[in-house]
């Protein structure tokens, strides 16, 4: 059973199709799975449905399939860094269905976890729990949110071995090891790829259970959106 | 005289407790930072997946991995520790941090919050805010007391879609600091800025209140 | 000639596909591992925590921190991965493990499944039981045909209170093979053991039962 | 904010009261925190409910506080180890709701993570779901499961550090992750305490946040339940 595959493009291969739904890791433009969001938009499948936390920005990470026109849905906590989505958006050419980030996190993590619903007190009150079961328990309101699951995911890890056990850094963590789970086909791309056997087991972020396919991508761009520094004193 | 923003900072950094995990929404809440007092220990969360959030880096120093909740670069501490957006999450409704302090665009006098939203304008998104002030233990609204047009930012009910209902504990403006009793009585003023008079707040405050007996100035020492 | 349990084991290690990851229950179950075919790639998952599961510790090398779901010591293998339980439940739930093969008190003829609770006798509990008949892909149950007194464990419906409803995808007992297409038309008879006729098999099974067109014998080579 | 106690038994005082709800990490005898299972038995409470997977054995782990008969009532999803438990159950001296192993994790994970109730397909149409609300969701069948949560969790972890930040070794991790988030107070011991910045921070397994209190053990028993090998060849 090879997972690994030589390039982002070859991995995609036979995944992707018009009309489907995919899940894409990343926080802004950290941990963004920046090779396989290019192979994506190079396969043409369009009316995609995303999950992503965010929408990147106009020429970087998922902004690229906007350019496009690729997307028809997006879900998301947040899309504020992205003109052409307004564009599209204010437009009627794009759907957006937000999400509570915590939402939307438990979501995927349910989806991957086969809990088709769940109730969270994020939202209630609010315009989210419109049109959703509210309920209590021990005398506070919740609302019943919806697991998700996608047809693929793509995922952006720092380290995998060929097993597709993966190792993720810092904060570009984030949505990825979740949406790993929740994609009926879940492709990978790592920074480093090694044996299978030199990732200490205790460290694994994601089994490679998850993971179908594994790419070591070359010349990451590992964009940063909002460069904040210190002088040094 | 109304607060500044480093005032309006230094305030809401009274509210920190030794011991506590705070999460620190982007703008003027961010500088709570840059007040917590000496010997005080605060682990600052980002609800991006990170406790234990450090200063800036240094130039050159920057890492594309190593970012807030705000996408700034970031640096960890030690002690620091990284996780995954659901356990992030997980961790901030579960009740397992102390305080948020955040902004917002106007607060009712049972606590509503709204701060993410103006119809007819493109809506970037709610973020992680619905998720903190519903599930955080303590809620601080730190904000000016008036919009850019003059108008209270304390009303009634909130006009604009709401992020959370009655969620918020204490609100710090530039003029005055409420408890929210959230019992019907409405806001209850216990601080004022110096020079600003009860009346002065009444008249710029569109939302029930009521003031305490222990009325102080706010402490900026 | 019924089955060993070697020979059971044998059978069900026929259900494996290269690149399974497969969790395997006590007893004859747990020797199907002796049994993966030579270059095919299986990875075991244990419910406690654990994939990638490797063979018995040599003595002296037990680690007391690495045991299977058994409470067993056992080892690790290059590429094994340790989480919790809820992550691990989580992978069984969400129908990430491709194959269960467990045992089994009853079965019915549209695949409910008894095999934790004997009313009247203490009641040890389910262990992982329920979650995996609920969550695996594909359910195999290996087991003997008959009990202790010679009745037949498959039934028209279970007497015995259940551990899953309709999840049992195939049925390997000592003297026969079932599929169980589970829409009403009862088990469905696909293989013999060596020496055993159609009629001692439907003379010893209390469920409704097809007959395959395919029926054929057990290949244990 | 000091989280460091010299022993098992100051780290539980003042936490400990008759009727009151604990959760006790670890799977069979892997992984228990069985210093702090001694404490807990010295310190008299009564009367208690435990949420643990299984109850240890006649003379290790839980089992000691069913000799002192100090639990009213188990929450495990297996106790076949246990002589004393099955005399003190069928004498009515004991109460016991099995939950399947999964379900009983993840309603732990539920209770830390403010989540009051999911739904699972485990156990549907079984014993487990009467007396449950069941729904279906993309026409399968559904039992809805509420969040637990405890007055205390006891823990154990192989290395920590002074801020309470956890790593688990192999399969001793099990229930204790989901435990040290469901507690109102959490207490753990470990095998190695070390200075805060010592672990790295993207092996954290439990961040320290959701613990209070945290010890260093000394002379674990460890001890093997079923003791399994194969002869060298």
């Amino acid at each position: 059973m090879n997972k690994v595959y030589p390039d982002a493009k070859s991995a995609l291969e036979g995944l992707t199709f018009d009309g489907m739904t995919v899940m894409s890791g990343g926080f802004g433009l950290c941990g963004i799975p920046e090779h396989l969001i290019v192979a994506l938009r190079d396969s043409g499948a369009k009316d995609l449905t995303v999950i992503s936390n965010n929408c990147g920005v106009d020429d970087f990470g998922m902004g690229l399939l906007l350019q496009t026109r690729q997307i028809k849905k997006m879900l998301s906590s947040y899309v504020g860094e992205n003109e052409i989505f307004e564009k599209q958006y204010l437009g009627g050419e794009l759907e957006i269905e937000f999400n509570p980030q915590g939402t939307l996190a438990e979501r995927i993590r349910a989806g991957g976890a086969g809990i088709p619903a769940f109730f969270t007190k994020t939202g209630y009150g609010t315009l989210i729990a419109e049109g959703k079961e509210t309920r209590q328990f021990n005398g506070e309101w919740y609302v019943m949110e919806t697991g998700l699951v996608a047809d693929l995911s793509i995922v952006k890890a720092w380290k995998g071995d060929k097993e597709g056990n993966l190792i993720y850094r810092n904060t570009a963590r984030n949505f990825n090891p979740m949406m790993a789970t929740a994609g009926r086909k879940c492709v990978v791309e790592v920074e480093e790829l090694v044996e299978v056997g030199e990732l200490d087991p205790d460290r694994i972020h994601t089994p490679g259970i998850f993971v179908d396919r594994i790419i070591k991508g070359t010349n990451y761009e590992k964009r940063i959106e909002r460069r904040t520094t210190r002088k040094k004193e | 005289m109304a607060l500044t923003r480093e005032e309006l900072a230094m305030r809401a950094a009274q509210e920190l407790r030794d011991g506590f995990y705070v999460n620190l929404g982007i703008g003027i809440p961010t500088l709570v930072a840059n007040y917590i007092p000496k010997g005080m220990e605060i682990v600052l969360q980002s609800e991006n997946g990170m406790l234990g959030m450090g200063p800036f880096p240094y130039e050159g120093e920057e890492d594309p991995d190593l970012v807030n909740a705000g996408k700034q670069t970031i640096t960890a501490l030690p002690g620091s520790s990284f996780f995954s957006s659901a356990d992030s999450f997980g961790m901030i409704r579960g009740g397992h941090i102390d305080l948020s302090i955040l902004g917002a665009m106007e607060v009712s006098e049972e606590g509503d919050l709204a701060n993410w939203m103006i119809p007819g304008v493109m809506v970037k998104g709610m973020g992680g805010a619905m998720d903190l002030v519903a599930g955080v233990r303590r809620v601080v609204v730190v904000m000016e007391h008036c919009n850019k047009k003059g108008e209270s930012k304390l009303l009634h009910k909130c006009k604009l879609p709401l992020t959370g209902k009655g969620c918020v504990d204490l609100i710090i403006t530039d003029i005055a600091v409420f408890e929210v009793p959230g019992d019907g009585t409405g806001l209850k003023l216990i601080e004022l800025a110096p020079g600003v008079t009860v009346d002065e707040v009444k008249s710029k405050t569109k939302a029930t209140m009521t003031v305490s007996p222990q009325l102080r100035e706010i402490a900026l020492a």
